[in-house]
């Protein structure tokens, strides 16, 4: 069994990338993203994507390349700040915006890899984002009834995967990498390395390998920093 | 005299208790790390998959996939854990989050809080904060006491969108610190020299001193 | 001539495609895992929280905390992983595990399955049979033909408690292999010497022969 | 901040053990049991207890022992085969049994955890298990509605631990702990070696301690094997 691809663009040949199609991404502001597929999702120009993903890039960076590239006509979200791309085809009507709690975004992307049909949560009750929605009391406290999201591929970056396509993150880069990859019909996977079945513990597996159906080394990373903040070695208070 | 910001934001910090988890929010809370009492040992939560995080690196430490829910480039404390974000909002929805601390828009006196969005301004998105504001155990709000066109920010009803019915605890502004307490205020401290007047001129709801 | 046990366990082997994942239920699904070829790179999921199951261990490499869901001591291959229930059921639940292959007790031409307890005997609870008949992307039961008294087990509607409707994909008995098909069962093979009498006399629904 | 009890019967005191609590135990079978913590709740004597696990106890032994002790009326649980204890006290109407799918189980365990009011699930539609409960229709599936568990007490065992509370299990010992964890008021990890916060990777902790009260080393384990199975080493086919 070998998920292994030569390349992101091998990865995401005909079969995975059309027009129209619901993609995932990973990846919180610009840290953790899949840099490599998102460039040959921008250089295949497929469009009229849904794009399910916390923020849709920042600063003109990330997600935001396909926003310029005019290839995104929707984005399932929690957070759009910074990103003046999104912003500017929000307010043109071109691009249409589903804003989710971040939590929710979370659990629907959950409860469409784990099976499950919907769920009530306490967040959002009593905001906009409960409007239309089926409330009910349980045990003294409101809950608004969410639907599962699901989507036809993810994009994720791990830091070393093998060829089963089992994965591990680098700290924060994990965010909502595993659930996605659980809620896609084809997930996607760059890791900074590649190594053999088994160097992995089966302990130290962030994702199991059932999760991700093709996997690409990607060595290389622009790891864009957004706010590089650093405290004085020394001298100063630490 | 009114509070300076490091005066608002000394005492957010002082609600915080040793052996707790606690979750600053992005903006003036963020700043509340600062200030935490060398003793008291506590676990800063970020909402993008980290418990346990430490002060902003050393410039050679610096870690682009490390970094908090604001994107600031930050460290993990010896303790410290990663994960992702359906496990980080179970950790705030299902109520293990023992403190949250935000900013704010409006407060109302019943708990109620906006601070997420302002109808007519470029819209951002509520990212966490309707979930940290609807599943911390308790959340204090910081914030001014009244908007830069003097309007009321400690409101008998909310006007602005609603990050979360219920859910605040207790507001730090630079005239005092404030409860919600149903259909009023209760004032439980206040700057040096600020009095009942120039506070009850600056709320939108009955405040009782205490 | 009816199949051996091992001729069943073989036959339900060869459903087995090289690159999914399995599950092998508790009882002579579990034999499955002896027969698969050697060129076939599956994955076997255990649901206690184990993919990548190898074999037994050898006596020295026995370790109590790696276990399979029939509770006996088993072994991780490379590329193996652990995970928790919550994940495990996910995976199963959310259509992750390709292929299932379980007892049973009764299969309904309608695909219905009673696999997990007998009214009047002592009752063992449902384990994660009804996840993975229901969830599983495809099921493959694996039973006799007859129960012990001669009545059919391959039935119009079942008679004992439900595990899960309209699941079942495929049935392996002693007699052949035979594929539930709404109103009737399809026998898409059949051991060799066996004739459609003897089928047809052994089974509680209409069976199509091809 | 530690979390650390010298002994279980310190992490079990009065401010936790109480007739009539609800418990939830880790582990699966006799396998990666919390045996001391079991111990001294069963010196202890705190009886009308339910119990909410995988299994309770098998062959006499685990959870078993407090079957025998009579200090339990009702076990919330998933499969209840090769435990002659229970069997007994069910058949007896002295102890009360609600079974579970297994998944609809650890699912439930979760939603208590995750502050979840409950969810749709399609595994039990059609059983005995949806009776009584609320059916609804999605997407062309049928999916049957499911509650939230919580417990007073979870007890789990696990291999590596800090005084932050922060867990490692191993290999299959994992199954339902951390959900187990995350459900219940106080929960008390016995594991089997405790090092200094920091040993643990943050990238490698299987449970973050926030979910874990208290901690205590316990070196000593029985390890039950149910089943050793076991192949020849030459000679044999593997």
């Amino acid at each position: 069994m070998s998920k292994v691809y030569p390349s992101v663009e091998a990865a995401l040949d005909d079969a995975v990338l059309r027009d129209g199609m619901r993609i995932m991404s990973g990846g919180f502001g610009l840290s953790g993203n899949a840099e490599a597929c998102i460039e040959a999702i921008a250089r295949r120009g497929v469009k009229d994507l849904t794009i399910i993903s916390n923020n849709c890039g920042n600063q003109g960076q990330g997600l935001a390349v396909l926003l310029k590239n005019r290839q995104v006509k929707k984005v399932i979200c929690s957070f759009i700040g910074g990103n003046p791309d999104l912003a500017e085809q929000y307010l043109a009507g071109t691009v249409d915006v589903e804003l989710n709690p971040q939590g929710t975004f979370a659990e629907r992307i959950r409860a469409g890899g784990a099976g499950i049909g919907g769920f009530f949560t306490p967040t959002g009750v009593g905001t906009v984002v409960a409007e239309g929605k089926e409330l009910r009391q349980m045990n003294g406290r409101t809950y608004v009834f969410e639907t599962p999201l699901r989507a036809d591929l993810a994009i994720v970056r791990a830091a070393v995967g093998d060829r089963y396509g089992n994965l591990r993150f680098h700290r924060t880069s994990r965010n909502f990498s595993p659930v996605m990859a659980m809620a896609a019909d084809v997930t996607v996977a760059e890791v900074d390395e590649l190594v053999e079945p088994g160097a992995i513990d089966p302990d130290d597996v962030h994702l199991p390998g059932l999760f991700v159906k093709r996997i690409v080394e990607v060595r290389e990373h622009k790891n864009v920093i957004e706010f590089r903040t650093t405290r004085p070695r020394s001298g100063g208070v630490s | 005299m009114a509070w300076s910001r490091d005066d608002m934001v000394k005492r957010a910090a002082a609600e915080i208790r040793g052996g707790t988890i606690v979750n600053l929010g992005i903006g003036l809370p963020t700043e509340v790390a600062n200030f935490i009492p060398p003793g008291v040992d506590v676990l800063l939560h970020s909402e993008n998959g980290l418990l346990g995080m430490g002060p902003f690196p050393y410039d050679d430490e610096v870690d682009p996939q490390l970094i908090n829910a604001g994107k600031q480039t930050v460290t993990a404390k010896p303790g410290a854990s990663t994960f992702d974000s359906a496990l980080s909002f179970a950790m705030i929805r299902g109520g293990h989050v023992d403190l949250a601390i935000l900013g704010g828009l409006e407060v109302a006196c019943t708990g109620d809080l906006a601070n997420w969005t302002v109808p007519g301004k470029l819209i951002t998105g509520m990212g966490g904060a309707m979930d940290l504001a609807a599943g911390a155990k308790r959340v204090v709000v910081l914030q001014s006491h009244v908007a830069k066109d003097g309007k009321p920010k400690l409101v008998a009803r909310v006007t602005l969108p609603v990050t979360a019915l219920a859910c605040v605890h207790r507001v730090i502004t630079e005239l005092g610190v404030f409860d919600p307490a149903g259909d009023h205020f209760v004032c439980i401290e206040r700057a040096a020299g600020v009095g009942d007047d120039e506070i009850m001129r600056g709320t939108g709801a009955p405040v009782v001193f205490r």
